[in-house]
């Protein structure tokens, strides 16, 4: 058995321990013994953005996150969106716009893109495209994710919907 | 991925007694290149030493003297220092072009001059800047400019227990900015296929006093293209003087053919990113003479 | 009967998806999802040769590590008759684990089953295995020579007169025929003749393949996956491992993303005899990596066609060879792209001929109406060039050679009532067609077309005791099917959507359906939920029959309501859950269930705009506007459709600019990875307008098409033909990548 | 009468022939009919093509009732896109090695 390390964080808000390989990744601990499995695996070389979290409040792919990384540090997942039964803004828009369809890159567009409207509340069409190219969607052309997330952000601002560019 | 070990100093002197003592040690700060060599099984280290609780690594400073940027300072905190885009456009660019927010969230500039590959974005907008690199090891602290730091790609001058600790660069003279753009099939997250940064100085009549010019992509290492630089240099730069640049960058490139782009158009592009870089930085000093 | 004009209640509006809040939350279960007490680690060991005999295998010390439980080589795999139908399973057994022979660089040799990923990694470094390194092949054209490497040794071209006496790697030639070509060009005043290729590329799902699966002391085996379909999986595994049907259970996990690229297996054969062979539960994920080197590309391909036309725009003649890679087994899509590239015309005398060839690199998987994109690429520009040389605008050329009613298809039969001339129309009639263009700027028009599918599909319609429904589909869901499907049994009972609950059902649970492919399922099991909604309806009515004492015939549905005919005396009407709830003391539970082997299947046309600005310098291409024009038959749910229209473009765009696997001369892929491997990111494309024309297909009850292929087929074209535009450079070549094109555009200026 | 066409493909059994009326009531009787009057097109016929009728391509339809004025074209298989994996019968095909398609 390789050595572990007990690491102690907190995950969404919630004090987690566990014990990781130095090697092992932060998605590979969130999916495989924490159970987590809204954070999704596409690539493992942070190409895809399907494993995005937040560490520290930062976006980044929890495939190039060592889990002991984690100790001291605040994770959020995607599970963690959410509060209880009320959707943020981000998920009710893109459900509305049908912005997803085989929904695989859809947690990690929904930690992208709550992240940005922290950091912009009101972004350009632009801003949220080159904030997202990190996440990669095979299915949709972008067209309706964008069109969520400015009409997220416009929500959230209590304004009328942003007019695109 | 055997037995390797994981530790998280707290002092600077910590981790250079780690890396000197363990044989097989490895820094991690951003992780973006080391995980991903980690699981390709192309590197195989004893111990991980992580970079990012040491407080001389992850301070920015701004003064009279210039910036002082931790080496695990990640592309994005970085961005968050407004000063910085206006006083280094072109480092703010290169740090905004590499990879996602993801990566940027994590990718540190340090990071990007100890990985030592030839298409780094931030190396040559830091070569433009005139920055160089405070190292540290069991034999004190040296700083060296950052264009002798990487000698090959993948290979840089730290010896055994040595880490990049910062990054300095010089407060720019008035009327001096720069800007850094770099060649990829699409919008974002690919490698570039060219980089090239311009640093130019401008007095009060829009004469070219000094300039950098720098090259990524198109030879072992970034590199300064002095050549470049002094076609810039001694007049208002006109389309002969920025022509001239874009022919000695181009002249001075040394690609290779792969995956990426071939020996030609990379020649070819290096010259226009050039010019047009230097087109730009001389627009962006220009504002500042006024 | 269709429902001509009739105003839906349900049908066409844009409901939000019964599965979307799952999705959104991180709560739905996709492939590598699942896990089990218990549960053991596979990998795969894979071939470092693109080419080699296998001369021996030794697991001896792999299984000597602490934690391995199984190792499973070819020889664990029962041997399969050679067989010859559209799946064989001779090829696919010897595509799950080589034998013999490795064929392309990434080739399954062994798989390991061990208590951790990481021992699962470490075991497969200790098999060894003795490879003869044989000379390979890459480039189709090579492939067909004389003297190129066999891939196959007994392999002798079919479709040849007389009968080829020496082996070849072309599987197969396919031809095409009608009229008299000679005659044909000799009536044409222009005659272009051109060479296009492209290269291989991927699907690009984002969702790795994955399995898990476990076996019982009883023989009984359950698999949960990702597919495009579980009872294929189902069906392949039986054959490939000589189980009976009724041993295996195979449960959907949700799909994330497909295109074709989950319609065959790799994994869960391997995962099911390693549990076999260890009495575990075993998990296998594939890695990106693995995806690109040893998963189904779309095949590149060479095409020499030669197009003929009068001077006042009527096509006269085509000639076309098409040279497609298959990959180390049979069959490229390459007849259907035979079929399809001409069929949005009416030529009369034409010629293509089709060869299947066989390379070293992985056997090729279908991709978004295969073999379409590539044959239209090539006929979508020649017919830009001719429009050019005889002075007509593309879009009016197209209208005046468009195929329509009763004209017949290339491949013999004719088309009943089709969309492609609403489509070439609305195009020419949208704003963008007459946006100015500055500089650089340049706008492309093609066309496109696919059959679409109809098939075996079954479905449930189940009335709980609440009058909620369920809808049970045996479908995956890979884009909003299970909400499309809701909404046609919601129309049908005349009941809110939100009060039906679509599901996907496991192999054990819903009878036997075909893939979800071919813009098959909101047509076809669409077709079988409304039957199957139908008899519920007629449940309903005799419930109420019984309730009223009067004959079921005077019993009226309406709008979710049962309604006693005039003169049967004073009843209210009765509500679905008015009858639901009372339906235990009426009769039992009101269910319906169909199968059906769909019929009907109505072509699907698409005419795209698509405008650019080239940087002359970089030979950057910047998509700056996009419109997709396609004939739906009827949009169950718009959103979804035009969601399909945009994915489809996306990816049709990458295929155009970006995307190609990359091997070199050993055959090894260089680019394995989403870095190298450019599929497009959101900062790369513009909105893509759509717009749904809605030409009802007769034979369906609400006039479904089928929509998600079509869309892939004409970006290719269009991108290339608006290069075109905008630099006077014609791209036949793809991708369109930047230095390729500053190459071209060097070439112009020094030329 | 049905009408049935002839591909390039299948010419080599019918003389060259690409079109003929015959009288049938189904798929199956049809390729009978042909069978016996063009020797071995029927195993040609159901080991490697699919069929249109009036405009429809079928492709596992043996008992297809085909009408006075049917017309019927033999079109090469598709796979994949067409949402056909190797359904039941070619199963069997792969086991028995019985042509796939049309179970005789």
């Amino acid at each position: 058995m390789d050595p572990k390390t007990h690491v102690h964080t907190h995950i969404n808000g919630e004090p987690v321990e566990f014990l990781s390989e130095a090697y092992r990744s932060l998605l590979e601990i969130l999916r495989d013994e924490l159970m987590l499995t809204g954070t999704k695996e596409g690539c493992t070389t942070g190409d895809c953005g399907a494993c995005s979290v937040t560490l520290d409040g930062r976006l980044v792919c929890s495939c190039l996150v060592l889990a002991v990384e984690a100790e001291g540090r605040r994770v959020g997942t995607v599970e963690g969106i959410a509060r209880g039964e009320t959707l943020h803004p981000v998920q009710q828009k893109l459900l509305e716009h049908a912005a997803l369809q085989c929904g695989v890159c859809t947690p990690g567009i929904v930690v992208a893109a709550t992240s940005l409207l922290e950091r912009n509340p009101d972004p350009t069409e632009r801003e949220v495209r080159y904030w997202l190219a990190g996440n990669l969607c095979r299915c949709t052309g972008y067209d309706k994710i964008i069109r969520a997330v400015l009409d997220a952000a416009s929500e959230l601002r209590g304004a009328s919907p942003n007019v695109l560019e | 991925m055997e037995s390797v070990r994981y530790e998280a100093p707290r002092e600077l002197s910590a981790a250079i007694e780690l890396l000197d003592s363990v044989e097989g040690a490895r820094v991690l700060a951003g992780g973006t290149d080391l995980l991903i060599q980690l699981r390709a099984a192309l590197i195989q280290p004893s111990l991980l030493v992580d970079l990012k609780w040491i407080p001389e690594l992850t301070a920015v400073s701004l003064d009279e003297e210039g910036l002082s940027l931790g080496a695990a300072v990640s592309c994005a905190e970085l961005r968050e220092h407004k000063q910085i885009e206006r006083l280094f456009p072109g480092l703010y660019e290169s740090a905004e072009l590499i990879g996602s927010e993801q990566i940027q969230g994590r990718a540190s500039v340090g990071g990007n001059l100890c990985n030592a590959s030839p298409a780094a974005d931030t190396v040559p907008a830091l070569l433009a800047t005139g920055a160089r690199c405070v190292v540290a090891g069991p034999g004190g602290t040296r700083t060296l400019p950052c264009e002798r730091f990487a000698t090959g790609p993948g290979e840089t001058i730290l010896g055994r227990g040595e880490l990049l600790v910062s990054i300095q660069i010089p407060k720019p003279a008035p009327g001096t900015a720069d800007c850094y753009l770099r060649l990829i099939p699409r919008t974002e997250m690919d490698i570039a296929v060219v980089g090239a940064a311009v640093s130019v100085t401008l007095d009060a009549s829009g004469s070219c006093t000094d300039a950098r010019v720098a090259q990524g992509a198109v030879g072992p290492t970034a590199s300064l293209v002095p050549d470049a630089a002094a076609a810039l240099v001694g007049g208002v730069p006109d389309v002969g003087r920025l022509e001239a640049a874009a022919r000695a960058a181009a002249g001075a490139s040394r690609p290779i053919d792969d995956k990426r782009g071939t020996v030609r158009y990379r020649r070819k592009v290096t010259g226009v990113l050039t010019r047009r870089a230097a087109e730009i930085a001389i627009e962006r000093a220009r504002q500042r003479t006024r | 009967m269709a429902k001509g004009q009739k105003k839906f209640r349900s049908v066409g509006t844009r409901p939000i998806r019964h599965d979307g809040i799952d999705k959104v939350t991180g709560r739905a279960n996709y492939g590598a999802d699942f896990a089990l007490p218990g549960m053991l680690w596979g990998g795969v060991l894979r071939s470092p040769h693109a080419h080699a005999r296998v001369l021996g295998i030794d697991a001896s010390k792999a299984l000597e590590i602490e934690g391995v439980k199984a190792v499973i080589t070819s020889a664990d795999l029962p041997v399969i008759e050679a067989g010859d139908g559209p799946t064989n399973f001779w090829d696919l057994s010897r595509n799950i684990l080589a034998r013999d022979k490795v064929l392309y660089h990434g080739h399954a040799v062994a798989a390991v089953a061990a208590t951790t990923a990481v021992i699962a990694a470490r075991a497969l470094e200790r098999v060894e295995v003795e490879y003869e390194v044989l000379p390979q092949v890459q480039d189709v054209m090579e492939a067909m020579s004389p003297d190129a490497p066999l891939l196959h040794e007994d392999m002798f071209t079919k479709g040849l007169d007389p009968k080829p006496e020496h082996p070849s790697n072309v599987a197969r030639r396919m031809e095409i025929a009608r009229g008299d070509l000679e005659n044909g060009f000799a009536q044409a005043n222009v005659v272009v003749e051109r060479e296009f290729t492209t290269r291989s590329v991927h699907q690009g799902y984002i969702e790795p393949h994955a399995v898990v699966a476990r076996t019982g002391e009883d023989g009984q085996v359950v698999v949960w996956c990702s597919s495009q379909g579980h009872f294929m999986v189902r069906q392949y595994c039986a054959t490939v491992l000589g189980l009976d049907t009724s041993q295996i259970k195979v449960i959907p996990a949700e799909i994330g993303g497909g295109f074709g690229g989950k319609t065959t297996v790799y994994l869960e054969p391997l995962a099911i005899l390693l549990s076999q062979r260890s009495g575990r539960p075993v998990k296998i994920v594939m890695s990106r990596e693995e995806e690109f080197r040893a998963t189904g590309p779309a095949p590149g391909s060479r095409i020499r066609a030669k197009l003929g036309a009068r001077n006042d725009g009527t096509l006269t003649a085509c000639e076309a060879q098409l040279y497609f890679e298959a990959g180390a087994f049979p069959g490229s899509p390459v007849m259907a792209a035979c079929m399809t590239m001409l069929a949005p015309y009416t030529v009369e005398n034409l010629s293509l001929v089709g060869y299947d060839v066989c390379v070293n690199k992985p056997k090729t998987a279908a991709y978004r109406a295969p073999g379409a994109p590539i044959g239209s690429f090539a006929i979508e520009t020649l017919i830009d060039e001719l429009a050019e040389m005889l002075g007509i605008d593309p879009v009016d050329l197209r209208l005046h050679n468009a195929a329509h009613e009763g004209s017949q298809a290339p491949y013999g039969p004719k088309f009943r009532r089709i969309g492609y001339r609403e489509t070439l129309e609305t195009a020419r009639a949208h704003p963008q067609y007459r946006t100015p263009l500055e500089r650089n700027q340049g706008r492309g028009v093609a066309s496109g077309f696919w059959f679409n599918a109809g098939m075996q599909s079954s479905a449930a319609v189940n009335v709980n005791e609440d009058g909620t429904v369920q809808v049970v589909s045996p479908n995956p869901d890979i884009g909003g099917s299970r909400v499309s499907l809701a909404l046609m049994a919601a129309e049908e009972l005349g009941i809110d959507v939100e009060r039906v609950r679509p599901v996907v059902a496991d192999t054990e649970t819903i009878g036997y359906s075909d893939l979800t492919g071919g813009s098959r399922v909101t047509f076809a099991t669409g077709m079988a939920v409304v039957e199957a909604a139908r008899k519920v309806i007629e449940q309903l009515r005799e419930r109420a029959a019984k309730i009223w004492g009067i004959d079921v015939s005077q019993v009226e549905w309406n709008e979710g309501y049962a309604l006693p005919g005039q003169g049967n005396g004073e009843h209210d009407p009765l509500s679905l859950a008015e009858i639901a709830t009372s339906a235990s003391r009426t009769g039992g539970t009101i269910c319906g269930n169909v199968s059906l082997n769909a019929r009907g299947a109505a072509p699907g046309f698409a005419t795209h705009i698509c405008d650019v600005e080239v940087d002359p310098e970089t030979g950057r291409v910047e998509i700056l506007r996009y419109a997709a024009v396609q004939d739906v038959g009827k949009a169950i749910h718009p959103s979804y459709v035009e969601g399909q229209m945009q994915g489809g473009v996306a990816q049709g765009i990458g295929w155009a600019l970006n995307e190609e696997l990359v091997y070199d001369e050993d055959g090894v892929l260089e680019n394995p990875g989403f870095l190298d491997y450019r599929i497009p990111v959101a900062s790369d494309l513009p909105m893509i307008d759509t717009i749904l024309v809605e030409v009802a297909n007769p034979t369906h009850p609400y006039g479904v098409r089928g929509v998600g292929e079509v869309p892939i087929v004409p970006p290719l074209a269009a991108v290339a033909n608006a290069i075109y535009a905008a630099t006077g450079v014609r791209m036949r070549d793809l991708p369109i990548s930047p230095p390729r094109l500053v190459d071209a555009l060097d070439g112009k200026h020094s030329g | 009468m049905a009408r049935v066409f002839f591909p390039a493909s299948l010419r080599s059994f019918t003389g060259e022939l690409a079109e003929l009326s015959i009288p049938a009531g189904n798929l199956r009787e049809l390729i009978a009919t042909l069978d016996s009057r063009f020797p071995g097109i029927g195993d040609a016929i159901r080991s490697g093509l699919a069929v249109a009728i009036d405009g429809e391509i079928i492709q596992d339809g043996f008992l297809e009732e085909l009408g006075p004025e049917s017309e019927i074209h033999f079109v090469p298989p598709i796979s994949g896109g067409s949402g056909r994996a190797g359904s039941a019968p070619a199963q069997a095909a792969a086991r028995t090695s019985a042509p796939a398609g049309f179970p005789s």
